[in-house]
């Protein structure tokens, strides 16, 4: 069994109207030292080990997990026993 | 009686709700923008539905952090009617002035429709004007209605009579098919369905206008009383 | 850092850069002409984008012209934000349609939640409340995974944006066919109300008053890749690379509060929004709108990414940005209006009265051109048309007569047809009742609003039935407004206007150009018998997937009408058992581009349904009175499928059933989508009344609480269903497609 | 100038919708060897060091980044330069 951890963030340049929000929100909370924000997905999907098991990561995160146009992703993997 | 309705950054059924309260109830409100609160002189506090801040981040989590919600405790502590719909639950939520958490829709949809809900808890300042057990229908539109609370939590809830409604046909995974709790006090009401968009037959129907109808017989009472 | 400006005239010209940007060799002369010297980059990308044909409408200025845009009750035709048409008690309602389908081919949830977010700036940027949201969608076939993920993600978009904004979405319609397979389009609409006394304009007047900027700071997003294209930049450009626009529906909400604030605001001159061509298209056209001219320094214009170039803050397109002219020394009160919302209202620049339109950036002037060059003087093509082949071959064809023997089996296939079936799937996931006034909600023929404070109602539709264009464009062009038109009627409104979205392959194509100028007549001819003006619109060519295949030309109308009375009010469900069922006018063996030839045939070819205005128009106005009469219980135009998908459909609200008597040919009877024709219930009391008002009403029947459909020819039954069956099947449809594994 | 990488998770034993649906449809997009998804949030937020840096990152995810009754947070801080 594997554990993928599978990071999702938006692409530079891409508008991230949501870490906007949470920037805001925590200067009006006055941590006045907060720059940026940007949020991203983070997920965790256990899955048992095939040989080719980062080809098929690659394949779900471009088919579904990450939407390419506006999305980078990366991850790794941890063995589970 | 005087409604004050409070209006976050992204609120969107706060004229709504403004409106059950002047036109449907016929009583005296006002919308209160956020910053701007001074919620002291009102009868009871509204917060009303819609994305504040966007729904970013989690529904209802930036607002609770503005200033107003310390107002809003304050009401609560003292005892005042304070009921949030949709947005408004999520936000109480977020406060700590009710118990739980809400997670998104089951079917990750947002999805706009009547539901019927049963109306469990009668007693309340909210419901009094419902039959125990009655079946109404009132509108949800929501993506993050799924209402989560641990096990022990939910026996509490039980125990204390605080679920107000559930759905008949639970349609967003809510555990015990809650549709809307009370505190233990009984003065906060936090709800998914939204009762201001069933004030007016043209619109619909009028089975949440007995919800604001409880609100004012409560207060009339009290008023007698107190006067 | 590599920087765009280094690309000098010299190169531009030498190189013909201007082509990657979109300008012909043409107008690269007749700009080097204007100005009497070679643009530089900026101002190539100035004239690039305002000289698209998105903002010219240099292919379609022509056809344009022919619509009717007059009538007594038009405060304002096309040339602003949006069109306005009087309602009384001193409000209007205010209406556009806006297209986004080449976006939301490439990020189909970004693609359609921005598009909901431009139409709606270009009804509020005109001071009207956005009271309500509608859209028209074109898919391939859902078979195809593609076509499954950017319906799903569309719909999903229009969702996001419009329930986060607090604008209902109401209405629309959805139509699937293979036209559409690499090129689905996404047609977006919005409604809103007004107070004639807060009727804005775009307009940049007062010679001395300060441009303001507000929203969204500017980020490369949507400069168009094309632009983008050429050799010597692409080696730079992996990073610089134009990105999606993503839309923020919760700055957008902040901006529709903020703006209709300002509007009371006695400072505000004037106010647009930045669409398409942002900034460039916004400050130019206000100030040739207004015969002024403009500066602006693009230091002061905020930006959300470092080191961008002139070139690139003049062509972005990120959203959620408008232009405001405001009078000079109250740029501070306008400022605290937005404040309030979080927002920053920017003096970005001036009215000046050179009529040149100039940029400058770190001390220098990057751009300085006469203003009407780029709005009023972009060029005009009349482009050749060809009567296309397929046409000819179409109309000397036998009529087109389907074989059907089991109905019974026919209407269930019909039902289940994705361009037929409910469309549940979609409009459950819209917020139909925010604002707490739609009183009809997606699922009848129009949604109805009221009008809060009073007793009218407005009643809403989209629709486009593009096969019947396909076929031959005159009569589809009659026959789209003419559906709208009676789709308000059943709702019990006056049609008052509409709003047309045309969406065509290349006009380049002699026989596209065909297609969409017939499309135009027809549609302008029926405009003027129905009493419709066109008060605004939108224009989307090139609609063509790989391989030059072009979508069925898609002239989708956009209809609001007025009820005078909410107890006008009238659905498509029939009501109860006892009414009588009636049909109005004839109906004739006409299935070219009919739903059942496509069933049946895979395609659709023959002659196109005839429509005669005339009777058209009368049987309008003649159900419209009957309704206003309180003569009617319900009432439904028939469109695909025929009587008997309209029949059925009729049913489903309240679970009724019907008996119902029909003479002569039955394939005709039941399924041909002969024009012109209605479905209606009418209480028994009513019945002598309502005859003498609507007299090509044929009784055929009544409503029944049996739950089943029955029809007989004769006394022999020939259909016979329950109505929970055929509802099954007819609500099952889609959610079934979705699902399924391809 | 730090990067605080910050990681957002259900707690377990709350049942995560998202990652429900994720899962399916990896499944139905017959990726027959996945066995769960969790999906959860990652932010990165740019800031100021201070000397209580770790200290004001805990009360911004208790205050705002992670509701308690529900998730929890883990972070790490990187320099940048
Ligand atoms: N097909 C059309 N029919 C009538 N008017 C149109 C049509 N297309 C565009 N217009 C009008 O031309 C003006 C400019 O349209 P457009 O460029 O789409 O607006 P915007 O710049 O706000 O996106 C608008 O007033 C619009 O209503
Ligand atoms: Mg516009």
């Amino acid at each position: 069994m594997r554990k993928v951890k599978i990071h999702i963030t938006l692409k530079e340049g891409v508008l991230d109207p949501q870490g906007k929000a949470v920037q805001n929100s925590l200067r009006s909370l006055e941590y006045d030292n907060v720059n940026e924000v940007r949020v991203g997905k983070y997920m965790e999907v256990m899955m048992e080990d095939t040989a080719d098991i980062e080809k098929q990561i690659d394949r779900m995160c471009d088919q579904l997990l990450a939407n390419p146009v506006i999305e980078d992703y990366s991850y790794t993997i941890e063995e589970v026993v | 009686m005087k409604f004050a309705v409070v209006v976050f950054p992204g609120s969107n059924c706060d004229r709504d709700m403004y409106f059950a309260a002047k036109d449907a109830l016929g009583e005296e409100a006002d919308l209160v923008w956020y910053q701007e609160a001074d919620l002291s002189d009102y009868d009871a506090i509204l917060l009303p539905g819609g994305f504040s801040y966007g729904d970013y981040l989690r529904s209802g989590a930036i607002a609770a952090t503005s200033q107003v919600t310390e107002q809003i405790r304050a009401a609560a502590e003292a005892g005042k009617p304070i009921l949030g719909v949709c947005n408004g639950f999520q936000v109480l939520l977020e406060t700590g002035l009710l118990p739980g958490a809400m997670l998104s829709n089951v079917n990750q949809k947002f999805m706009c429709h009547y539901e019927t809900l049963i109306v469990e808890n009668n007693e309340t300042m909210f419901t009094s004007h419902y039959e125990k057990k009655e079946k109404i229908s009132i509108p949800i539109a929501h993506g993050d209605g799924n209402y989560y609370c641990d096990e022990e939590t939910y026996q509490t809830l039980l125990e204390n009579d605080q679920i107000a409604f559930t759905y008949e046909n639970n349609p967003n995974g809510s555990v015990g098919d809650i549709a809307g709790i009370t505190n233990e006090a009984g003065n906060v009401l936090g709800m998914m369905p939204h009762p201001e968009r069933a004030v007016e037959k043209l619109i619909g129907n009028e089975d949440g206008l007995r919800l604001f109808q409880s609100i004012l017989t409560h207060w009339r009472n009290n008023h007698a009383i107190n006067a | 850092m590599p920087s765009t400006l280094e690309i000098s005239p010299e190169q531009i010209e030498q190189q013909r850069l201007y082509r990657e940007m979109g300008l012909s060799d043409e107008e690269f002369k007749s700009i080097t002409k204007i100005l009497g010297r070679r643009p530089n980059h900026t101002e190539t990308g100035l004239f690039s984008v305002m000289w698209s044909e998105h903002c010219s409408y240099k292919n379609s200025k022509p056809l344009l012209k022919k619509f009717p845009t007059e009538g007594p009750h038009v405060l304002q035709g096309p040339g602003e934000g949006a069109g306005i048409i009087d309602i009384g008690d001193d409000q209007a309602v205010v209406f556009k349609i806006e297209s986004h389908n080449h976006p939301s081919a490439v990020e189909p949830y970004q693609g359609a939640a921005t598009g909901v977010g431009g139409i709606l700036r270009d009804v509020f940027s005109m001071g009207a409340r956005p009271i309500a949201l509608l859209n028209s969608l074109r898919f391939g076939s859902l078979k195809h995974p593609r076509v499954k993920f950017l319906f799903e993600e569309v719909v999903n978009g229009i969702a996001g944006y419009g329930n986060c904004v607090g604008v209902p979405t109401v209405g629309g319609e959805v139509q699937f066919d293979d036209a559409y397979n690499g090129n689905p389009l996404v047609n977006a609409m919005c409604v809103g109300l007004i107070d004639h006394k807060d009727i804005q304009k775009g307009i940049a007047a007062g010679i001395g008053n300060t441009v303001m900027y507000v929203g969204a700071k500017t980020g490369r997003d949507g400069i168009h890749g094309a632009t983008f294209a050429s050799e010597e930049l692409s080696e730079e450009s992996e990073e610089k690379r134009p990105s999606v626009q993503v839309g923020d529906p919760f700055m957008e909400k902040l901006l529709i509060e903020a703006c209709l604030d300002v509007i009371q605001h006695d400072a505000l001159v004037g106010i647009q929004d930045m669409g398409a061509a942002g900034l460039t298209s916004s400050a130019s056209e206000m100030a040739s709108k207004a015969g002024t001219g403009m500066t602006m320094n693009l230091d002061l214009i905020p930006q959300r990414e470092l080191n961008m170039t002139p070139y690139e803050m003049m062509l972005s397109e990120s959203q959620e940005r408008m232009l405001l002219v405001v009078e000079k020394g109250r740029e501070e009160e306008i400022a605290q209006v937005f404040k309030k919302y979080d927002l920053e209202a920017v003096a970005v620049g001036e009215v000046t009265d050179t009529k040149r339109f100039r940029l400058t950036h770190k001390g220098e002037t990057v751009a300085d051109v006469p203003v009407d060059s780029l709005a009023e003087d972009a060029p005009v093509y009349h482009q050749p048309w060809r009567v296309p082949a397929y046409y000819k071959e179409f109309q000397a064809m036998d009529n087109y007569i389907p074989d059907v023997s089991d109905y019974r089996k026919t209407l269930l296939d019909l039902l289940k047809q994705p361009t037929i079936a409910s469309k549940e799937w979609v409009y459950d996931q819209y917020d139909s009742m925010v604002q707490t006034n739609t009183v009809v909600r997606p699922g009848s023929d129009a949604a109805v609003l009221r009008v809060r404070g009073t007793d009218k109602a407005l009643a809403m539709t989209t629709d486009c039935n593009s096969r019947y264009i396909y076929l031959d464009p005159e009569t589809g062009g009659k026959i789209a407004v003419a559906e709208a038109a009676r789709n308000i009627v059943c709702s019990g409104g006056r049609p008052l206007g509409l709003t047309d979205g045309l969406n065509f392959g290349s006009p380049e194509n002699p026989e596209i150009f065909w297609q969409m100028e017939k499309s135009v007549e027809g549609m302008s001819s029926a405009c003027t018998k129905l009493g419709t003006p066109v008060i605004s619109g939108n224009v989307s060519l090139y609609n063509e997937s790989f391989g030059g295949h072009a979508i069925y030309p898609t002239p989708i109308v956009g209809m609001v009408g007025l009820i005078e009375e909410t107890k006008h009010i009238t659905q498509s469900h029939m009501k109860k058992a006892g009414d009588l069922i009636y049909i109005i006018g004839e109906t004739y063996p006409e299935f070219g581009g009919s739903e059942l030839q496509g069933m049946l045939e895979g395609k659709h070819f023959g002659k196109a349904l005839r429509i005669d205005l005339d009777i058209e128009a009368s049987r309008q106005k003649q159900l419209l009175k009957a309704i206003q009469s309180g003569f009617v219980a319900s009432a439904h135009d028939l469109s695909e499928g025929g009587l008997a998908v309209a029949l059925a459909e009729s049913l489903f609200e309240n679970e009724l059933g019907c008996d119902v008597a029909l003479e002569g040919d039955l394939t005709t009877a039941l399924f041909s989508e002969t024009q012109s024709r209605y479905i209606v219930s009418v209480n028994p009391e009513h019945q002598e009344a309502f005859e003498g008002e609507v007299k090509d009403a044929r009784c055929i029947g009544t409503v029944t609480d049996d739950g089943v459909l029955r029809v007989k020819s004769g006394e022999q039954p020939v259909l016979e269903e329950q109505t929970t069956t055929l509802k099954e099947t007819w609500k099952g449809a889609i959610p079934c497609l979705v699902k399924s594994k391809v």
